[in-house]
């Protein structure tokens, strides 16, 4: 408890998630001796690229008090719109932006009613599921378009050989996110969700630390050339722009502001409309940048394309500790979600066990990570009261006490 | 070894094998899973055989991630019945890139994804069989009747369909028969109920329902016994006997046909099996020995191109006769496995009755 | 305007406008579509209706309490196969048995979500999507992956949906629409006058408030998720009399049909307002949609964007209708309250 | 022989108790005591050994700065709080209280100085929903009926039958007054009761204590208006930084002792405010009209002016300055902004021109609650305090934050805690703070001293004096009348939404102003 104490940042849903994560890593080795292999660990990500690129903005779109049920109709549509021009003979580089456009209309009449009509984002995005689907499925009816482009489809399956330069560039990134965790795991006062992690400059042993960590994993890196993909890649640049925007930048505050509540955030002056708005829209042009890559990696097209992601999606960004009920949540929580949820599939394919328990289990988990922390706290409770003490109810519960702050 | 005697395959080699059907939960699979174990004790293989599926809402993406697990596996063969044509080719090439054998039955991908494919039965055949079903319901005289079908896309239905729609089109006997529309149940029970009564509201005339899919016969054969529409309006399609039986002898389903999904997993097994230990190569005109089922000879596709298959055949119809012993023995089946030669016997019976009516 | 003022409360005007929609939607097909207005499409719609309509009554209970339910298709599978096997076992199992096993075993599987809902503090989207994928998990270990087939059944539970209980210019009440009503006038009256369906209000409308006032929150909620896991036991029953051959992918996909319907009924997503008998009116909306859809004999391939587009310029309407029936109201109510004013200053 | 000995020795204590329990008898027992209560969240010690007692048909009344502890020890009064050591004796049982529907079990009930209505609820449903033996089924016409009359015995008009959704703070605040005073308790504490009430409610709700007190009822009153303690408590109890100072009947405590006792050391006068001098018109407001809120509403805003609203509560005064500042902007009328029309149709423009509102539900509209404090004040301008990348500088917000932490003294342990976790009274601070950072020309304030303690109340008030010295125009909406006269320049009337004039502070007096506010009708009807 003193520990506890000391360290706040012990009491945080990421640490309890790092501690998960470790565990599955450690079960996944112990079990499988396929796991533990540069071409597996490759295809952690890349069996589930896409549903993990949603993820990202789904976070953005729970924590800002809204949801899009909508992703996967997105996906298939932008992937059948792309198809259904290629089909027709475009070239594909204008079919692409023809998809994305389509990605761009869901996503500008998702924000359009949710923000401006005030119809609540679970019913819009419902409405989008049903009828998203059903325009692809007027787009392909029941052919299946493929043979696209060589560069297209070996984006998303040929695996990437890193040169000097990125490795370098991927070092700079490194020892920036080291940092980030570092003042991170740092902070004396447990700095609330949606604050803006501060800044604090490492001092000169932790520069020291965190460079050589960076070292490390660059030599990994280059060790492991030529196992990943190039969606890969693009999702460790985009889950870095979405942490950014999320921790530091005004819009992510916004975010976190009208999760929190919405008319104060009307009587501060914000543009909650606009926001809303934009948030859908980065949804679904995600979703159809998402869907482009499906197309890419499965090579071929149908109208039911990523049918029934959206709750998957749901549920990884959910483990992530974003509070369904909005303002809560970091990307660096998703981010460690996402690795747990994969790692375990993985592991649980490589053993054979299928997708029905796959599900359970990670029901479980999901389940668990938030009742096994509550019971500890009710524990407590109950220990004698020199033991104790109320205020080190863990910080996890924030879920909760969002619920306080309802927006009219 | 394009004459000569059929290759024989040599029982006790290891092999780590994987059957991968379409989706779980599933009846028709869970038989060929035991058609296939049957082949797998037979053929005394100590490796593994490992039955895995996704389940229907993550069908692609589900069977693309066993496939690269089965890769990361190092396994020796996989049996797949394909949810797409295509969408899975990335993965069935990259398996047959890391040396394993990678065969398709029920449902095939594109040729370059595989190395042979076991076909149930000719698919031109299943638009012959519900032809003549159709008919022999309808009587000389005909009418009008409408196709119930799983998804849109769903790939063996619609060249089944098709196969029906060249028949009607090009012989003359089906004249009288009329195809007045086909819809969609997507595999749900209930989307199928509604679509069946959707169908006989829409089309007063209508005298029959056809349904290429288990799910789809059974909800809209219930579907008609509900509303006691059995005796103007007859259900037929692919069905499982025990799913149908009593239907059928309710004369709800008069005939429905289908081929043994255990024997197709057992003969999948005997192919993959000799392909994977290399006693055989993948190539027309190739003959061999399926344990109990006898000898098969591996032929070019002709529905696809450049495409090899093996043809298991043939056709079971059943009809209100014969439709108590196949539930009754297949009962039996659950609780003990093997009786096949009686089995096959039944089931030239059932083809030849197919045929006279 | 008084006296309806005194009869209708506010809450009670969105109802009003769910009726208008209806009217207008069935209106729009009957004159798009040929002998619209029969017997016939009634009895679709009624046994179409049935099943979800039962299932809404819980979720909507459930989502009064700002809570929802997710795990609902899984406990109609459970159920339906779970009982499908009890009476192949023991054909002799009768009517009220049977219900009551369904029954039973969905209440035991809510009763698993109110606990963790309630007394473990955890969301109840993380417990009904994590209990979603639990349940069905325990369906296909509980079946061995086997089916329940229509000729194991008892005599009496095939023919049950077609029983006629009473019939009238060919309007037929059969059984499960029978139940479907049943459960909604019940649960509509207990919302509305029961000590116990206003705190459910209260719950959602304000979960601290309502800890606050001192009201059993936690066991209020609970009892929620008890109620909706019954009556998805009740539609477990109601699906396997009405679909015979059950798979262990029986009602997969469930519960987005039904949490549409509830949402479209205009329960508020977010607790404390909403009927049963809106929820009632949204289910029948999104089958008279999608029944008419398919009696349209439109391309297959557009049903589902049509579906989807009905659905949102209903709600779209819906919002509009609300709007102005609340401007209407509350001119009406200021009206009123200044006339009062002027009687006092006499 | 060892019997024996136990045996007298038993006796002995027998006979003790009995004739303690005797003694006891005859004096008054207490319904509630706290006994050495402890609480401390986190670094902040929110109560240390606190002892108190309410006896019945007693008024006690408990004061203290912001932060004192007030709300905290009636919460765990009422059991939403568990205190770290200490007892709870209710009736001379120690008992421990580990709901508020177990405090209710044992006739305690409590007014929470934040109202928390149902908003789905009607008015009636809001009253009775935690009423105990109320039977299985509703009868919605008692309950109306009931509801009715509770809201007379308040000589509130409210529809029993709307919805709470929307209705404004003083109304919520009555609803929760008349849920508590329709329970049957013996012990009934009010957490600022009055504080967005004006003085002709506060008038009848204190009628209302009167008769309970009458009938033995146990209440504990907080208020950080003076005036309205020493009229109605029997007892006063002061806090101050969570230690008890002093207990006290009524009159033997003064007004002067009580501010010392409260704030530590002694306080000079009360503010008093020097008319400022009037400079250009700013805004002005011609013929402004809401239907169904507001009409005609007319006055122009001087730079440098304090202009006061005074009125019941419900007569529209917020709806006036919601207008204003473009939350519901107006059907009718114009607004002149610097002598040029302007049209406001949301905060965001409104604060472009340099308008600023402070609401008067700070928890809806003013706070993000579990957000920081830095977060909190920074967040109408956040564009000032991120870098051309949209990144936030978080040192300038910090500094921003700690400034003004000093310069309204703002309690906290630090600027990164969580609003949530402040006082009421330091949180008003803070949106107080967030407003004045956005460097206003005209500020609206719309009960800027609600739940503010004596001493922060004079600081607030200085602060008005001294931003209106820097030629800020302050529209000063505020229930509490001598406020109103003592800091306004200018006061407009406001009732039933209609204006009933603009009374200059120097000819101005208390007795007019509410003449004006309540109408000849009311006023005769509280003569008689
Ligand atoms: N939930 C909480 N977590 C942390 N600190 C708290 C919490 N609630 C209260 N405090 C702290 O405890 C102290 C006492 O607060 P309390 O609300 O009891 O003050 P109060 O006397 O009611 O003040 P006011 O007159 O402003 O309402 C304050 O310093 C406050 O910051
Ligand atoms: N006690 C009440 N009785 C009747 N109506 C009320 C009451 N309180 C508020 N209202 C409604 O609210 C509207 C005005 O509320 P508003 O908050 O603008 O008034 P206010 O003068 O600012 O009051 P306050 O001083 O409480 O803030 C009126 O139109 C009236 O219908
Ligand atoms: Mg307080
Ligand atoms: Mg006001």
């Amino acid at each position: 408890m003193k520990l506890l104490e000391r360290y706040p940042w012990l009491r945080r849903w990421e640490t309890l998630l790092f501690v998960i994560l470790c565990a599955a890593v450690f079960i996944n080795i112990s079990l499988s001796e396929h796991y533990f292999n540069i071409d597996n660990l490759a295809n952690i990500f890349h069996l589930s690229i896409e549903k993990a690129f949603v993820v990202l903005v789904m976070a953005l779109v729970i924590i800002n008090g809204e949801i899009d049920l909508s992703v996967a109709s997105v996906m298939g549509l932008s992937a059948s719109v792309l198809a259904y021009e290629f089909e027709k003979g475009a070239s594909l580089e204008s079919a692409i932006s023809y998809a994305m456009l389509a990605g761009l209309a869901c996503g500008l009449a998702n924000g359009f009613f949710v923000a401006y009509l005030n119809i609540p984002s679970l019913v819009v995005t419902l409405a989008g599921l049903i009828a998203y689907r059903g325009a692809a499925r007027i787009l392909l009816e029941d052919r299946s378009v493929g043979n696209f482009p060589e560069w297209f489809t070996s984006f998303a399956l040929d695996d990437v050989y890193v040169s000097i330069p990125t490795l370098l560039f991927v070092l700079v990134g490194l020892i920036l996110i080291g940092t980030l965790v570092y003042q991170f795991t740092n902070l004396r006062q447990a700095v609330e969700e949606g604050a803006a992690f501060r800044f604090r400059k490492p001092g000169p042993v932790g520069l020291v630390l965190i460079t050589v960590l960076a070292a490390v994993l660059v030599y990994m890196l280059a060790l492991s050339s030529g196992a990943f993909e190039a969606t890969t890649y693009v999702f460790a640049v985009l889950y870095l722009i979405s942490l950014g925007i999320l921790q530091f930048t005004n819009f992510g505050r916004y975010i976190y502001v009208i999760g929190n509540n919405r008319a104060g955030a009307e009587y501060a002056g914000l543009r909650v409309k606009q926001v809303k708005m934009t948030i859908f829209v980065m949804s679904a042009l995600m979703a159809a940048f998402a869907g482009l890559m499906y197309a890419a990696r499965v090579g071929n097209i149908r109208a039911n394309a990523a049918e029934g992601f959206e709750l998957d999606i749901i549920t990884i960004v959910l483990l992530g500790g974003v509070s369904i009920f909005g303002g809560t949540g970091t990307m660096v929580g998703v981010g460690l979600s996402l690795l747990v949820v994969l790692n375990l599939r993985n592991g649980m394919s490589l053993r054979n066990i299928n997708d029905n328990t796959r599900a359970s289990v990670i029901g479980a988990l999901l389940i668990l990570s938030v009742l096994i922390p509550n019971w500890a706290q009710t524990i407590q409770r109950f220990l004698p009261r020199t033991l104790s003490g109320d205020n080190l109810t863990l910080d996890l519960e924030n879920k909760e006490a969002r619920e306080s702050t309802e927006t009219a | 070894a394009q004459d000569g005697d059929p290759i024989v395959a040599e029982p006790g080699q290891e092999l780590n094998m994987v059957l991968l059907p379409k989706t779980l939960g599933n009846a028709v699979f869970d038989q060929a899973h035991e058609g296939a174990m049957e082949a797998h004790e037979e053929l005394e293989n100590p490796g593994e055989l490992i039955f895995n599926a996704p389940t229907p809402d993550n069908a692609i993406p589900g069977q693309i991630e066993i496939i690269e697990s089965a890769i990361t596996q190092e396994v020796d063969a996989i049996m797949i019945s394909a949810n797409d044509y295509e969408q899975l080719l990335p993965s069935t090439q990259s398996a047959m890139e890391a040396g394993i054998t990678v065969v398709t039955w029920d449902s095939p991908v594109a040729p370059e994804g595989e190395a042979l494919f076991i076909a149930q039965v000719d698919f031109d055949e299943t638009g012959q069989v519900m032809a003549d079903m159709a008919l022999s319901i309808l009587g000389e005289e005909g009418g009008e009747f409408a196709i119930l079908s799983a998804t849109p896309d769903a790939s063996n239905q619609n060249a089944w369909i098709e196969a029906l729609q060249t028949v009607l089109e090009e012989d003359d006997t089906y004249e009288a028969l009329e195809l007045v529309d086909i819809v969609y149940g997507n595999d749900d029970p209930d989307d199928s109920y509604n679509e069946a009564l959707g169908l006989i509201d829409s089309y007063p005339d209508l005298q029959l329902i056809m349904a290429p899919t288990t799910v789809g016969i059974a909800a809209a054969a219930k579907a008609m016994f509900d509303e006691g529409l059995c005796s103007e309006i007859a259900v037929s399609g692919l069905g499982l006997p025990a799913e149908m039986q009593e239907f059928t002898e309710l004369g709800c389903a008069p005939q429905f046909a289908l081929w043994s999904f255990t024997d197709l997993g057992y003969l999948t097994y005997y192919v993959t099996y000799l392909l994977a230990t290399g006693a055989m190569e993948a190539e027309e005109g190739v003959t061999f020995e399926a344990g109990r089922m006898g000898t098969y000879t591996i032929e070019a596709d002709p529905t696809r191109e450049d495409a090899l298959r093996v043809l298991m055949g043939p056709f079971s119809v059943y009809t209100e006769e014969n439709i108590d012993e196949w539930a009754m023995d297949e009962e039996e089946m659950d609780e003990e496995e093997g009786e096949g030669d009686e089995e096959g016997e039944m089931e030239e019976e059932a083809t030849e009755e197919s045929d006279a009516g | 305007m008084r006296r309806v003022r005194y009869f209708i409360r506010v809450q009670q005007l969105r109802e009003i406008s769910l009726l208008l929609i209806l009217a207008a939607v069935i209106y729009f097909f009957g004159r798009e579509i040929e002998d619209y207005y029969t017997a016939r499409m009634y009895n679709r719609i009624a046994t179409q209706v049935a099943l979800i309509a039962v299932i809404a009554v819980g979720q909507t209970l459930v989502v009064l309490t700002r809570n929802i339910d997710l795990s609902v298709g899984s406990i109609v599978g459970f159920t339906a196969f779970y009982l499908g096997d009890q009476l192949s076992k023991n054909p002799n199992i009768d009517l009220e048995t049977a219900v009551a096993i369904a029954v039973g075993v969905g209440a035991t599987m809510g009763l698993v979500n109110g606990l963790i809902v309630a007394y473990g503090r955890v969301p109840s989207i993380v417990v009904t999507l994590g209990t979603l994928a639990i349940y069905r998990g325990l369906l296909v270990e509980y079946s061995g992956s086997q089916s329940i087939q229509f000729r194991q059944l008892p005599d009496w539970i095939k023919t049950l949906p077609s029983e006629v209980l009473y019939e009238n210019f060919g309007l037929d009440l059969r059984p499960l629409p029978a139940i479907a009503i049943g459960v909604m006038l019940v649960f509509q009256v207990v919302l509305l006058y029961t000590i116990f369906g206003r705190r459910l209000y209260a719950i959602g409308s304000s979960p601290e408030a309502a800890e606050l006032a001192g009201i059993p929150s936690r066991r209020m909620i609970m009892l929620a998720f008890v109620i909706s896991g019954a009556l998805s036991g009740l539609g477990g029953f109601m699906y396997l009399a009405r679909i015979g051959t059950i798979t262990t992918d029986a009602a997969r996909g469930l519960e987005l049909q039904v949490v549409a319907a509830v949402v479209v009924g205009g329960v508020n997503i977010f607790g404390g307002s909403g009927t049963v008998f809106g929820a009632f009116i949204g289910v029948i909306l999104i089958s008279t949609i999608e029944l008419s859809l398919i009696r349209m004999q439109i391309n297959e391939f557009w049903k589902d964007a049509l579906l989807g587009a009905f659905i949102m310029v209903a709600v779209l309407i819906d919002t509009f209708i609300m709007g102005w029936l609340r401007a209407l109201w509350s001119r009406t109510e200021l009206r009123r309250a200044s006339s009062v004013q002027k009687v006092q200053s006499i | 022989m060892q019997s024996i000995n136990l045996h007298v020795i038993l006796c002995a204590i027998n006979d003790f108790y009995f004739e303690l329990a005797w003694i006891m008898d005859s004096l008054p027992q207490p319904v509630l005591q706290m006994h050495n209560i402890s609480k401390s969240f986190g670094a902040t010690v929110a109560l240390s050994n606190v002892s108190m007692s309410l006896y019945p048909g007693e008024v006690h009344a408990l004061v203290g700065e912001n932060g004192a502890g007030k709300s905290t020890l009636i919460k765990i009064m009422t059991g939403i709080y568990q205190p770290d050591s200490g007892d709870i004796i209710i009736n001379g049982n120690p008992t421990r209280l580990h709901s508020s529907a177990q405090a209710q079990a044992h006739g305690i009930a409590a007014i929470y100085q934040e109202p928390l209505v149902f908003p789905d609820l009607n008015i009636a449903e809001n009253i009775f929903i935690s009423h105990r033996r109320r039977g299985f089924l509703v009868n919605w016409g008692k309950m109306y009926r009931d509801a009715k009359k509770v809201l007379k015995r308040l000589d509130v008009d409210l529809d029993v039958r709307a919805q709470a959704r929307g209705l404004p703070l003083a109304a919520q605040q009555t609803v929760e007054i008349a849920k508590a005073i329709s329970m049957d308790v013996r012990v009934l504490i009010m957490d600022e009761p009055t504080a967005s009430l004006s003085a002709h409610e506060v008038t009848q709700l204190f009628k209302i204590v009167r008769n309970l007190r009458a009938e033995g009822v146990a209440v504990l009153f907080i208020s950080h208006r003076l005036e309205e303690v020493f009229e109605i408590a029997d007892r006063i109890t002061i806090f101050r930084d969570g230690e008890l100072i002093s207990s006290r009947p009524t009159h033997e405590v003064t007004r002067e002792d009580a501010i010392r006792d409260m704030v530590g050391r002694p306080m000079g006068k009360v503010f008093q405010r020097q008319p400022s001098e009037v400079e250009n018109v700013v805004l002005s407001v011609r013929d402004l009209s809401h239907r169904g809120k507001f009409e005609g509403i007319s006055f122009d805003l001087h730079a440098g002016e304090v202009l006061g609203f005074a009125g019941l509560i419900g007569s529209g005064r917020t709806d006036i300055a919601l207008a204003t500042f473009g939350i519901e902007p107006a059907h009718d009328g114009q607004i002149y902004f610097d002598n040029k029309p302007v049209n406001i149709q949301s905060p965001r423009q409104a604060i472009k021109m340099r308008i600023a509102y402070l609401p008067e539900d700070r928890r809806q509209h003013g706070l993000v609650l579990p957000m920081s404090i830095a977060a909190n004040i920074t967040l109408p301008i956040m564009q000032d305090y991120a870098n051309a990348l949209g990144i936030v500088q978080n040192e300038k917000e910090r500094q921003t934050a700690q400034d003004y932490r000093e310069k309204l003294s703002i309690r906290t342990p630090s600027i990164d805690l969580p609003v949530r976790k402040l006082s009421g009274g330091n949180q008003q601070k803070v949106v107080l703070s967030k407003w004045l950072n956005t460097v206003p020309r005209v500020l609206i304030l719309d009960e800027p001293t609600r739940g503010i303690d004596v001493g922060a109340k004079e600081e607030v008030h200085r602060l008005i004096d001294q931003l209106a010295k820097q030629g800020i125009a302050i529209m000063l909406i505020s229930s509490d009348l001598p406020e109103v006269l003592a800091m306004s320049d200018r006061i407009v009337v406001i009732r039933e939404g209609r204006q009933m004039g603009i009374f200059d502070r120097a000819t101005a007096d208390q007795e007019q102003i509410m003449g004006a506010a309540m109408g000849q009708l009311e006023m005769e009807r509280d003569h008689a």
